[in-house]
């Protein structure tokens, strides 16, 4: 992985060892380099969390910004400069929680940004807390008795905003996850990877090993990305068998393309011009 | 001769209204006469009492007068409502298909509209124009110059529909011509002026900010702010920008956080409420230093409060929201002249320090219209502080670089060799999160030092009025129009009354103010506020506590009238 | 409707003739009458927008809340006061943009709430801006060209948040509206009903007219609310036929079973005393 | 004999250091000392250098020293940082299977943890109780007193686990009685003192809620707020309570605010960013008069800042945080005795007034523990305000009925057969909207008109110190411990200098305030922040200006050294 070196920074990381967001950075850092993107060329716009600090860890333009608000800052800058290969990056809470309606907007004006959601089902930074996506019956610091109320099932609620790119990730399937994240950064459009990360501190349930045991490929088991339907109902299991794969895509405009029209230049290099205002002045006239 | 008049229509939500109302206050403005305009309306699509008030003048005017020269009545409760306000002379015209005669009234005319419309302009609804047709013969307007004026207000629904309005207000024309027995105090008498813009506050905040070379505004409609977004957003294609409406204020300010950091000139437009939610995002672009200039077009509070209304109630939030202390600037225009060059400094005040700015106006300022000059867009400077050229941005980039100044150069991703970091968590020189104490401590000194060199770039409040005047009207914002009048009017009664106005509020101007309030033997603090918000600031920042406030919290604007009888009462103390 | 009479208020209605809001605000009365409700035993919690003016023309118990918020004031309302039958009400912006997250975890919680989103496709008290229902291609007054990034689907969106009770109705179709309503009120847990409204000023597009050409009732063609994957299939179409009617049910434990137990009494009738805190105490000795 | 010690235990997230501290303080404040404990850790799970310091003394103390009686070192690094730090005779007990011999360092002793806790306990983990033990040998503690310590705090886990944790610390006290060869300068002496709890700021901020009777708290987690929603939490099922833990903070303070509408006492914990969300719902609580008790743990800002850390930085941005103006109460607890009675008394304005109480902390006070007499519940009294009983909650109530006080009596949905109606938007009696413009102005005046007896009730400031002092130094909330520090060295050396410390700082009691620093030659306000806020306020509600401030930025507490130190330079002039 001799290209990925293009991305490292000597920043030593502050993970504990055995955590997934290890196995998520390598794999970012190797799939970007696979694609030859280069650090100048890339803007990770991160949250807050554990898996947010992602960030600090690979060398690119990056944005570290509130937690939950990823998306609409990504966003902006993508109007702006769509010739920047945009990513934001958070956790389950950061993303299914804080910066829920923004996951909606982004999907419906499909921009052109790849969205990592670490999903280790918990709070890991602020320490144990429930999170969107933790199980009934899993133990949190949030509350003394087990959780209580049943987890947003992230795939379908992608499903159900329309997001033209839906997939779902495992840290521990290295191979697998850079396949798919690579297809997510060659998509034109909102392309979401919900990555199970094991969180070795806090999620005692949701363990590699209970990963491990239950993923496997829907797409090799003949699930094909164009069949919503399909799509839908995979993402139901949760029990036995956990899919992972690319659930759904679709081409469809940006939102670039419609708020600018297609290959329009960026606004980042045209120069606006005071005497520009001229014409508009005389209609107050 | 001195000509102030001022022309009321009344009627409810969806009655056209303001049509009648903005082709009077051009036609006027195109005559020569100053203008000011404004509107006053419910928070609802169809019925209520809305009212839109014209007051042309043949010199500067920034305010409302309580005197009405001609109301148009498009429905009884109109002339229930503001019948008494009409002046010696006064005329009373009304829609008489929509009330009983009103013979009883001095000098009123009634006029079938919907009659009128039919007949000379083939439609009800072109009833309006011939309102305003028999406004203008009144007024003894030269018919040609309505014409025109319809003609440019209507000529986006097609030549068929703008000559029909034509046709119609001739129509109103003559019926007042033939119907109207009493002389009209007002003579409209064309003067030789410059042209002039007709520009409600928001507009001029609009194309102060494209003049500034603005590429990207992120909103959510809010009354009053939403026409600041509309206004850019229809120069899309034309002009190098984008608008995109978010799903919440939250997004709305991050969206426009990321497009400054991408390397654009970036704003938000919202009002109270929305500003609330955006609070935590301010906080970011103090952290990460990202320029942003904030439209906030204050309405009353608390909550969702008087949607359409006015007040200027949110000074000391603005100065204060944000959790964690981060330096900014205050700008409040008292008119759409200012409001204009305002933004444009906004813009250039964010960049070049890298902090927020706030434009802060109100519902009577944004909507209210104003005559003004086309403004010297040579005289726009855009000064986008320190840059790094492409080829010097390159790898080793510190975006947080402590310097003397406390400026560190910007560079936007994409845009050279280099990478560009920064964060909401406290950070090092190369924008990545710390917790080193000694770091953090620098890092709060780089911050905070800004507002030294910000201090500098803000200019001294506006005096208005005699020199060593006795009493000074100590004000901000849209309180610039009704003190300049009651000061004037005061001062035509052999007072010694000046104004002084404050534009820019933080960092706040210490010395000049105080050194503009010296003389003065009594400071009284006038605001649109129930809790006397400048003076409070003076205090803080001078030590010096104003005499007395003159208040209003009502929703409703002051004007010079109520200014002049509230300093009689001596004003209030709210602190 | 002589029932309905409990429900009458004297104040002015502002909306304009002709809108969709009026025939909704006589449903909501004649249903709540029809279950036997009284004025006393019902909160309303309204948002901001034409909508949302609703609860200003019924007598209930209402907290006219902030644009966006109905959802969380109602769950804290509901939480200390199980015996109340809490609605909450709003436009298609105040639901779907500013409250979009609050909908996610509303439905998550399964909190016991009505909820009912007047979708007018447009902003009507604001004056013509685009929601996020607005369909693609119709003019509205935020931007000067029409509408170029796809809606949001609400059903689907619904569906895909697990929401234990999903309609659509027309308040062009009382009868029809007053039944799903009935239905939604009798549902433990959260029932969300998206009920298309025309909007006489602002929304020229999806007039009456053209939605009564197109609604049809599911149910009545067989589609039954235990079938999840046919509700989103039929949630999908938006053309020559849109389907209304109870697209899916389903009963699980509440929000208010889950934290304080079925059947618990409601805290507002228990009054906490000081000294009960001293066992407590006790355990920092 | 005076004892004073500071026990300092550090090394990395993950390494188990504050269960040695948490044991070592609770087992010193059984003996009858005063304990005043603090975290200082990275925000980060595993790693980075974490300490926590437990200072121990025979008389009461409210803040940290600089030197350390016993330094046990987890790790090289903490040797590295705190070593120097270890006072004349101190001890340094260390980790020797983390770490090369520290054989140089005076008064050191290596101890192989992991091999004692597996020895004894039977695990390498148990090795921190060891390390507790050898502490305790060293002070001479009675053996059995750790054990009962170290009982309590395992119990959770099973007798087995807490009996080999006492076996490991019985075998650490062997390792340390065997090889100690010095005499420790601290010897513990019981003291005979009542029994007393050790408790943290936030800790005693939740049982004042709870012995207050709040049923509803709504949150999101936030350092360093998250521990009173836990606590809290806790008591579900047991107390009369819910907890739910929001999406975002948005939701946290609408449910709160639904809550406090449907009839119980309700709260939201939170720290400066998710209060930033929650500005827009402070708004509303104003407007519709809904209480609320909102606790805010202050932490070094702007955006994310240094979330583990502490800082004073959000108080001027609480006090005007909301658009429009409407009264409220900020209470700022000097210590976890403060921080129980103030938040009762929050409960208490904001419901009596109907208004929004902040309980401002902050990372320093929140996590922090104190030793504390158990509070009197006798003296816990529950004042509801105006409340309609059942039978007078009937048609026709008007749930903002215009008073004299400006309080109407509260009604909850549900309880009587009456309705109750409220909003956001300005309303009538009824709760209804309106557009009137005179019912505005006395909706308004009703809201603000309350301050005053609002203000009646606020406190004066505490003072400490000689009469007539020369110097005082004025501070708030968690500065307390730090100036009462300082002050008293200083007298101790014969100057006079005084402490008043503002624990309720709004509506601002100006009168007290001018009262407390009247005799004063200099007003020093001391801070941890760094723009001077209280200073600020002070000017802008008294007129007086500080000489100058004492500030500190850094994300670490200041102490009573820090204090005398900036003192003896002069401070610095922050406005
Ligand atoms: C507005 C706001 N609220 C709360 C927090 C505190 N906080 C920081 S990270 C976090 C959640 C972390 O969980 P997740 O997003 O799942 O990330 P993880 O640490 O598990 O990777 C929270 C609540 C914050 N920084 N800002
Ligand atoms: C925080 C906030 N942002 C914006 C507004 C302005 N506003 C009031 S209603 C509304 C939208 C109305 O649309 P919708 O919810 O669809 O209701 P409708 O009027 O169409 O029934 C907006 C943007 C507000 N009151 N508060
Ligand atoms: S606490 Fe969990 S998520 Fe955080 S670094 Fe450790 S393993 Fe990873
Ligand atoms: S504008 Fe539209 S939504 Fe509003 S009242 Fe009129 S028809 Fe109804
Ligand atoms: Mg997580
Ligand atoms: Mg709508």
């Amino acid at each position: 992985m001799v290209e990925a070196d293009r991305f490292h920074t000597a920043r030593p990381k502050t993970w504990c060892p055995g955590c997934g967001n290890h196995q998520i950075l390598e794999v970012l850092k190797e799939t970007l380099a696979r694609l030859d993107y280069h650090p100048h060329q890339v803007l990770l716009v991160s949250g807050i969390g554990q898996a947010a600090k992602t960030s600090q860890y690979i060398r690119t333009n990056t944005f570290n910004v509130l937690h939950g608000r990823t998306l609409p800052v990504a966003t902006g800058a993508k109007l702006v400069n769509p010739r920047l290969k945009v990513l934001a990056l958070g956790g389950d809470g950061d993303g299914y929680a804080e910066g829920g309606n923004h996951i909606i907007h982004a999907a419906r004006r499909n921009v052109e940004v790849t969205y990592m959601i670490h999903n280790n089902q918990i709070y890991g930074l602020t320490k144990g807390q429930l999170s969107p996506t933790t199980d009934l019956g899993s133990p949190t610091t949030s509350y003394h008795t087990p959780s209580s109320t049943r987890p947003l099932n992230p795939l379908r609620f992608l499903l159900g905003i329309g997001a033209s790119f839906v997939a779902r990730g495992f840290a521990g399937s290295r191979e697998q996850l850079g396949d798919i994240l690579e297809k997510a950064l060659k998509h034109r459009g909102f392309a979401c990877i919900d990555i199970l990360q094991p969180c070795v501190v806090f999620n005692r349930v949701n363990t590699s090993k209970w990963y491990r045991e239950r993923v496997y490929d829907v797409n090799e088991e003949g699930h094909s990305p164009d069949d919503l339907a399909g799509a839908f109902r995979l993402a139901g299991e949760w029990g036995e068998r956990i899919g992972t794969g690319i659930f759904y895509a679709e081409e469809r405009e940006t939102l670039n393309d419609a708020l600018l029209g297609r290959d329009a230049p960026p606004l980042v290099e045209r120069k606006p011009e005071p005497r520009d205002v001229a014409p508009l002045m005389k209609e107050y006239l | 001769m001195k000509q102030d008049y001022t022309f009321l229509i009344g009627g409810e939500a969806g009655q056209g209204l303001q049509t009648i109302g903005a082709v009077l206050a051009k036609a006027l403005a195109r005559q020569g006469l100053h203008i000011f305009a404004y509107q006053d309306y419910h928070s609802r699509v169809r019925g209520g009492h809305n009212f839109y008030q014209v007051r042309a003048a043949s010199f500067p005017v920034g305010s409302h007068l309580d005197e009405v020269t001609m109301l148009v009545a498009l429905d009884e409760e109109t002339i229930k409502i503001h019948g008494h306000r009409v002046g010696e002379g006064g005329v009373v015209l009304y829609d008489s298909e929509e009330m009983p005669s009103q013979e009883g009234l001095a000098n009123s005319l009634p006029v079938p509209l919907k009659e009128l419309g039919k007949t000379y302009g083939g439609q009800g609804v072109m009833g309006n124009s011939a309102a305003a047709g028999a406004v203008w013969q009144l007024l003894g307007g030269e018919p040609a110059a309505l014409d025109e004026t319809l003609r440019d207000t209507f000529s986006g629904k097609g030549d068929k529909v703008a000559e029909a309005n034509v046709k119609a207000a001739r129509g109103g024309m003559e019926y007042a011509k033939k119907h109207f027995q009493s002389t009209c105090p007002c003579r409209l008498e064309r003067l030789l002026s410059p042209p002039r813009m007709l520009l409600t506050g928001n507009d001029a905040v609009a194309l102060g900010a494209l003049a500034a070379g603005c590429q990207f505004i992120g909103a959510y409609p809010m009354s009053p702010a939403s026409s600041v977004f509309t206004t850019m957003g229809r120069q899309v294609g034309r002009l190098p920008l984008v608008f995109e409406q978010a799903e919440d204020e939250i997004s709305a300010i991050h969206m426009a956080l990321g497009a400054a950091f991408a390397g654009v000139r970036s704003m938000v437009a919202t009002s109270g409420g929305g500003f609330a939610l955006m609070v935590e995002g301010l906080s970011l672009a103090g952290c990460s230093e990202t320029p942003l200039v904030l439209f906030l077009g204050q309405r009353p509070g608390p909550a969702t409060g008087l949607a359409t209304r006015t007040e200027q109630g949110d000074l000391l939030f603005a100065l204060h929201a944000g959790h964690g202390e981060f330096p900014r600037a205050v700008l409040a225009p008292g008119n759409a002249g200012e409001a204009f060059w305002l933004t444009v400094k906004a813009f250039n005040l964010a960049e070049k320090y890298q902090v927020p700015v706030f434009v802060l106006s109100d519902q009577y300022l944004a909507d209210a219209a104003y005559t003004v000059e086309p403004f010297g867009l040579d005289r726009v400077l855009v000064d986008r502080g320190e840059i790094l050229a492409e080829k010097e941005f390159g790898p080793g980039y510190r975006r947080h670089r402590l310097t003397e100044s406390g400026i560190s150069p910007r560079a936007f991703p994409g845009r050279g060799e280099g990478t560009v970091a920064t964060s909401g968590n406290e950070h090092d020189e190369e924008g990545y999160p710390t917790e080193k104490a000694d770091l953090r401590r620098k890092m709060t000194e780089k911050r905070l030092g800004k507002a030294r060199f910000l201090a500098a770039a803000i200019a001294p409040p506006s005096f208005y009025g005699p020199q060593n005047p006795q009493k000074v009207l100590l004000t901000w914002g849209s309180g610039l129009g009704a003190c300049r009048e009651a000061a004037e009017h005061l001062n035509a009664g052999g007072e010694k009354v000046g104004v002084v106005h404050m534009t820019e509020l933080w960092p706040f101007p210490a010395a000049d103010v105080e050194l503009a309030l010296a003389g003065a033997e009594e400071v009284i603090a006038v605001e649109m506020n129930a809790t006397g918000q400048l003076g409070r600031l003076l205090r803080q920042e001078t030590g010096i506590k104003p005499k007395a406030a003159i208040l209003k919290y009502d929703g409703r604007a002051m004007n010079g009238a109520y200014v002049v009888k509230e300093l009689a009462r001596g004003g209030v103390n709210p602190w």
